[in-house]
């Protein structure tokens, strides 16, 4: 019991440092691969402590209540996820619940944004809800393709019976490729921020964030990066101890990154397009083989 | 003798309130309310009773009428009664300028006591009876705003009418096979009967409760009734009356036919359970989708009405312990959800003056915050945002979908909550968020009388989300009258061996990272309120209610999907109806109008008669 | 010369129907239908009448004692007959007003230029 | 660069923060465009020094005024001012910003930027070359340091100068004043 209090107040701030540190390497990275000298690592630290001294404006009680609401949903998350084999919380929710969690992030910031009243935001939720809507084909194919191959909806079971033999990828190649496909348009990033062109729509649902709004903001980020990615561990990768665990979670990230490092934005609509096209068709396949065999 | 109680009360309640409409308005609308309640209060009374009564028996025939009471017709009673209750509370100030108030109040509870009639009857004949009643009802109510709304109640009542026809088909044929109509005399006889037999009497019965359920190819008539009738009505409509389908749904599969029966229809997966769980897959997806082109409020939570309805027929045909309870519980669930959010147009109607286009509302938040938080409520409700009641349905359709390997129908059941999540949110937004008008700029919130029938529901919403145990354990009721192995939940999820849910462990992490956000948000700099129109919008200023992006929320994805969401079905309908009223030209050319011809087609019919005779004579 | 004589009433109320028939077919005139239409109507109670009748026999009525039982004629005919004329002058009161309200509604008697309900 | 000293983390987290990332609005009115692109890509990487381009004033908190200021441009320039969350610094790029440049005898160009908005900072020049942003921005760390960047303070308390000024330029302003301004509050 106390373990899981301990763990439940430690896991989050774990998948904040590992969520930032992403955020630091992400940018060091690409500045790297456009032969840039880059930031610092801890550059996205320094601007949230900035953006948190900052003074901001608010447009009302749910422009609060939406930054806050989508920040706590993440949080939660990361103790639904198993992270090396800790998961305080998944005897309280399987991978079913965590899909439905994954919708209070995104939520929160429309709602926060939809009171905020700018035609940005208006946009950039739509373009959001969109996308969201091309890449949950493939994300639930794939998802539905390790649930039906292990007969089970509980994220640890699937974890252990990777750990006893051969990892999913093994056998369900086909929806591990089409969710890392759209594990970019998942997290928002090249080529997929359509839905926070900064140059089209003034950075979309987050125009009139500034200050502390715009730091949950980033911190909410920096969780979504780390629960995406810990899901595709778990889900194919086999998760591991706390060293492995995070050894694999940076492999994925980094081949993200060059993707993303590399590629210009799609259009929204271009951008369903290929959402539904190869990796729908792959996670597709992949779910058949799952069912049949 | 309860039973009749009820039924008295809620039929002659309804005259009462009537007569008494023709001597004071406030009296009339006093009676109506203490009506409803008393209703909800003698149907809550009645619960965990076994009850069986007589109360009319048929000089002919060899039938009678009879009435009982279990945990099935129990559970759909409440909810009846409860809706019924909120609406007519909703209804006094909404419906105050319109005419025939009399007239709404008496088929309001008319219709309702036909829907109580339905669940309590435990014969086919009245529950035919009621089922009629309920319907012509319906017909009127939908029809009662005139102008468009009689055209979508013909189009109700004709499908509604062919739906009836079906099952009255179906119940002839059951009586001239058996001779009763009661529903456990009928359970027992019908167990030796022929396979055959019982797909046919299934088929009919499906169309039959299809229509009123709004499964797809029988679902046209739903989006213009809904969207046609007036708000407090849309709710009952879709919360409450459509569902009766889902009752009878219950009634035929679980009740009479029963479980061991419907698994040897049919063989490896041409049976019938699975194709009624493609259908309302179906029914689930496209609507849902069909929900995202809307640009009227009422019609987009219309075409919802229809895709959560697949949501409960899934459940249902998956045949599980955990699909059965899911879909009844999605049927609770829903009927809170759906009621509310119609409660929310009607709000929005009554203050705006009847504005309905999606395009034109807009910032209503600032104006009408109770009923925002309803709306809220409600769509986290329909789409099933944890902690609130249809997640934990979902949850149980879609654990059962997959564990019984079926994950296609899974995957229909999923993408269908998606294009939920997308329509729901536009409604939201186009309607609470974004800048305010200038022409609503004194838009007031509105009067008590409709804002404790949201306040409710949404109490409700959260309620049964974080307690599923409250109607699960009714819901285990109705599964061990139905043969099947009743479901053991918890109060706040399901126990280990069906499934890792456990909602208050949830709440209580939501709560403290909220609050832990809280505090981190609250400690740091402070932020200056701004209004509206100070808005970024490139260096300029922008008057206010001029800043504004709702027309056609997805329209790239419109372009995408839009093409193949044509509704095939309408147009199919249309279609026979052309055709039909070609073939019926030829008819109508046999009646040229003059007396003359008439005087001919007599003669000859004569001559004929005579040859005949004639011909018979030799 | 017998055999006009025994078919008399039968060529008489057969004429009547076929003349009534003819108006009523033919004629376009509202008035001229229902004189038809009483044509036909004398018709008919002509023929049940003379249909009724059976050659040798006497009435009904008990006035002398000589009148054997097993002799008479069905009375039932007549008095039908006799109902059917009081009908058939109510039908003809009745149309006749329907006639005059066509009349005063449409100014014609003419059916063929009475549209009212015709396509 | 002592973005590692640990010591000065601790004494003021959000100055230090306020200094190492600035997040750039650029007004990038006449001349001066050129100039950005290379700044912010591969040949001079603003990005090592936490300096990044945002798309709106409201998660700025610097303002780089390029090229000259016309009286149309002057609008938008005070309301994207007005729109950035304090603590704010503005830096004037080239010389038209200072003194009217080469426009100095223009009928539509705004002389003086500083009448109008506080600047912190000039870079003169016509044009200036892209290294020199990043000399402002050294220099705005000290100042900072110094607690001599102050002029989101200043705006603040000579509200009512600012806003006459502002009307003399541009005639009657649509929104309303940012800071009370009348009887009340002198």
């Amino acid at each position: 019991m106390i373990i899981k209090v301990i763990s439940i107040i430690v896991l989050p701030l774990i998948a904040l440092i590992i969520g930032f540190f992403f955020l630091g390497l992400s940018r060091k990275v690409i500045a790297r691969i456009h032969r840039r000298y880059g930031p610092p690592i801890s550059q996205p630290l320094i601007d949230v402590i900035k953006l948190i001294n900052q003074e901001s404006i608010s447009h009302g009680k749910l422009f609060d209540m939406g930054v806050i609401l989508s920040l706590a949903g993440s949080v939660i998350l990361v103790l639904f996820i198993p992270f090396g084999g800790i998961a305080p919380l998944a005897t309280s929710g399987d991978l079913l619940v965590i899909i439905y969690l994954m919708l209070l992030a995104p939520l929160g910031v429309a709602l926060s944004g939809g009171e905020a009243a700018n035609p940005n935001v208006s946009i950039g939720i739509s373009r959001k809800m969109m996308l969201a809507l091309g890449y949950e084909v493939p994300f639930l194919f794939s998802l539905l393709a390790v649930m039906t191959w292990y007969k089970t909806t509980s994220l640890v079971e699937v974890v252990k019976a990777q750990q006893s033999f051969l990892w999913a990828i093994f056998y369900l190649p086909l929806p591990a490729v089409a969710y890392f496909m759209i594990l970019p348009a998942m997290l928002g990033i090249r080529p997929f921020d359509i839905v926070s062109a900064p140059q089209e729509i003034a950075s979309g649902t987050a125009v009139e964030y500034g200050g502390r709004y715009l730091a949950l903001t980033t911190i909410q980020h920096a969780f979504h990066i780390f629960i995406d990615i810990a899901l595709f561990v778990n889900l194919f990768l086999g998760g591991g101890n706390l060293l492995t665990f995070f050894v694999k979670m940076l492999v994925v990230f980094l081949l993200g990154l060059f993707i993303n490092a590399v590629f210009p934005r799609l259009r929204i609509d271009q951008a369903i397009k290929y959402c539904w096209k190869w990796p729908a068709i792959l996670a597709l396949v992949g779910l058949i083989i799952a069912r049949i065999i | 003798m309860q039973l009749i109680t009820i039924l008295v009360v809620s039929f002659l309640g309804a005259g009462i309130v009537y007569l008494t409409g023709k001597f004071s308005g406030r009296v009339r609308d006093i009676s109506a309310v203490l009506v409803s309640l008393a209703v909800v209060i003698l149907v809550g009374l009645a619960y965990n009773q076994k009850i069986y009564t007589n109360f009319y028996s048929l000089p002919f025939l060899n039938l009678s009428l009879s009435l009982r009471l279990n945990y099935l017709s129990w559970f759909f009673a409440i909810i009846v009664a409860g809706i019924g209750f909120l609406s007519i509370l909703f209804s006094l100030e909404y419906i105050k300028d319109y005419q025939g108030v009399g007239f709404y109040y008496f088929m309001m509870l008319f219709v309702n006591a036909g829907m109580l009639g339905i669940v309590l009857s435990a014969d086919f004949l009245s529950f035919y009876i009621f089922w009629e009643m309920m319907s012509w009802g319906t017909y009127l109510l939908i029809s009662y705003k005139g102008g468009k709304a009689v055209a979508a109640g013909l189009k109700y009542i004709i499908m509604s009418v062919a739906g009836s026809l079906a099952m009255l088909f179906a119940i002839v044929s059951l009586y001239a096979s058996y001779g009763t109509l009661k529903f456990s005399s009928l359970a027992s006889l019908l167990q030796i009967a022929s396979p055959g037999y019982i797909l046919f009497l299934l088929l009919m019965f499906v169309v039959g409760f299809g229509v009123k359920n709004a499964i797809w190819t029988l679902h046209t008539w739903l989006p213009d009734a809904h969207a046609e009738a007036v708000s407090p009505f849309s709710a009952v409509l879709t919360g409450v009356l459509v569902r009766m389908g889902m009752y009878g749904f219950l009634l035929i599969m679980y009740s009479i036919v029963g479980l061991s029966l419907l698994h040897k229809l049919g063989y490896g997966l041409l049976n019938f359970n699975y194709i009624l769980c493609w259908i309302g897959a179906i029914t689930i997806v496209i609507p849902t989708f069909t929900a995202l082109l809307q640009n009227d409020s009422k019609r987009l939570l219309a075409w919802h009405g229809i895709g959560q309805g697949g949501y409960m027929v899934l459940g249902i045909g998956v045949a599980t312990s955990l699909g059965i309870a899911g879909g009844i519980l999605h049927t609770l669930n829903y009927a809170v959800c759906g009621a509310l959010l119609f409660f929310v147009v009607g709000a929005i109607e009554h203050r705006t003056g009847g504005v309905r286009d999606l395009n034109e509302l807009g910032g209503l938040i600032k104006r009408m915050p109770v009923t925002f938080i309803a709306g809220l409520a409600g769509i986290s409700g329909l789409i099933g945002v944890p902690l609130t009641n249809s997640f934990v349905s979902k949850w149980m359709i879609y654990k059962t979908l997959i564990m019984e390997n079926y994950p296609f129908l899974a995957f229909a059941a999923f993408i269908g909550t998606w294009g939920t999540i997308l329509s729901v949110y536009k409604f939201l937004h186009n309607i609470f968020l974004g800048q305010l008008p200038e022409k609503y700029k004194d838009v007031k919130e509105v009067p008590l009388t409709m804002q404790i029938p949201m306040i409710l529901l949404s109490l409700a919403i959260i309620l049964f989300g974080i307690l599923p145990g409250i109607p699960l354990k009714v819901i285990s009721g109705i599964e061990k009258s139905f043969g099947v192995e009743p479901l053991s939940t918890t109060m706040f999820g399901m126990p280990k061996e069906i499934g890792e849910l456990n909602l208050i462990n949830i709440l209580a992490v939501l709560l403290v990272a909220g609050i832990v956000v809280y505090l981190i948000f609250s400690l740091s700099a402070k932020s200056r309120r701004v209004n509206q129109d100070d808005n970024y919008a490139a260096g300029l200023f922008v008057p206010r209610g001029k800043y504004q992006y709702s027309a056609r929320f997805y329209d790239q994805a419109y372009r995408i999907i839009g093409p193949y969401l044509h509704d095939v079905v309408d147009d199919f309908y249309y279609w026979l109806v052309g055709k039909s009223k070609s073939s019926f030209q030829i008819v109508r050319q046999i009646y040229t109008g003059n007396i003359n011809t008439y005087a001919l087609y007599i003669l000859l019919f004569l001559t004929l008669l005579i040859f005949v005779k004639l011909g018979w004579g030799l | 010369m017998s055999l006009i004589y025994n078919w008399m009433y039968y060529i008489a109320s057969g004429g009547l129907i076929l003349i009534g028939m003819y108006i009523i077919l033919v004629k376009t005139n509202l008035i001229k239908i229902i004189i038809g239409l009483n044509f036909i109507d004398t018709g008919v109670n002509i023929l049940l009448v003379c249909i009724g009748y059976v050659k040798g026999r006497t009435a009904p009525i008990f006035s002398t004692s000589r009148i054997n039982p097993t002799n008479v004629v069905d009375p039932v005919p007549q008095a039908l007959v006799l109902t059917a004329i009081v009908i058939g002058v109510a039908v003809l009161a009745l149309a006749l007003s329907i006639a005059i309200k066509v009349y005063e509604h449409n100014k014609t008697l003419n059916v063929t230029k009475i549209r009212g309900l015709k396509w | 660069m002592d973005r590692g000293s640990i010591k000065k983390w601790l004494k003021a987290p959000g100055k230090m923060g306020q200094k190492y990332s600035f997040w750039v609005v650029y007004f990038c009115t006449g001349c001066g465009i050129i100039e950005i692109p290379p700044t912010i890509t591969s040949r001079w990487d603003a990005e090592r020094f936490g300096v990044i381009p945002v798309a709106t004033p409201r998660q700025a908190n610097l303002f780089l005024i390029t090229g000259y200021v016309s009286v149309k441009t002057l609008r938008a320039i005070i309301r994207t001012y007005e729109q950035m969350p304090d603590p704010k610094y503005t830096v004037g790029f080239g010389s038209c910003p200072i003194n009217g440049g080469m426009y100095w005898d223009s009928y539509n160009t705004i002389k003086h930027l500083d009448k109008y908005i506080p600047v912190d900072g000039w870079i003169a020049g016509c044009m200036p070359r892209p290294e020199s942003i990043f000399i402002a921005v050294t220099h705005l760390w000290t100042m900072i340091d110094k607690g001599m960047a102050t002029g989101y303070i200043k705006y603040r308390e000579k509200y009512k100068n600012y806003r006459k000024n502002q009307e003399e330029a541009l005639g009657k302003l649509e929104w309303p004043p940012l800071y009370p301004v009348g009887d009340k509050n002198e």
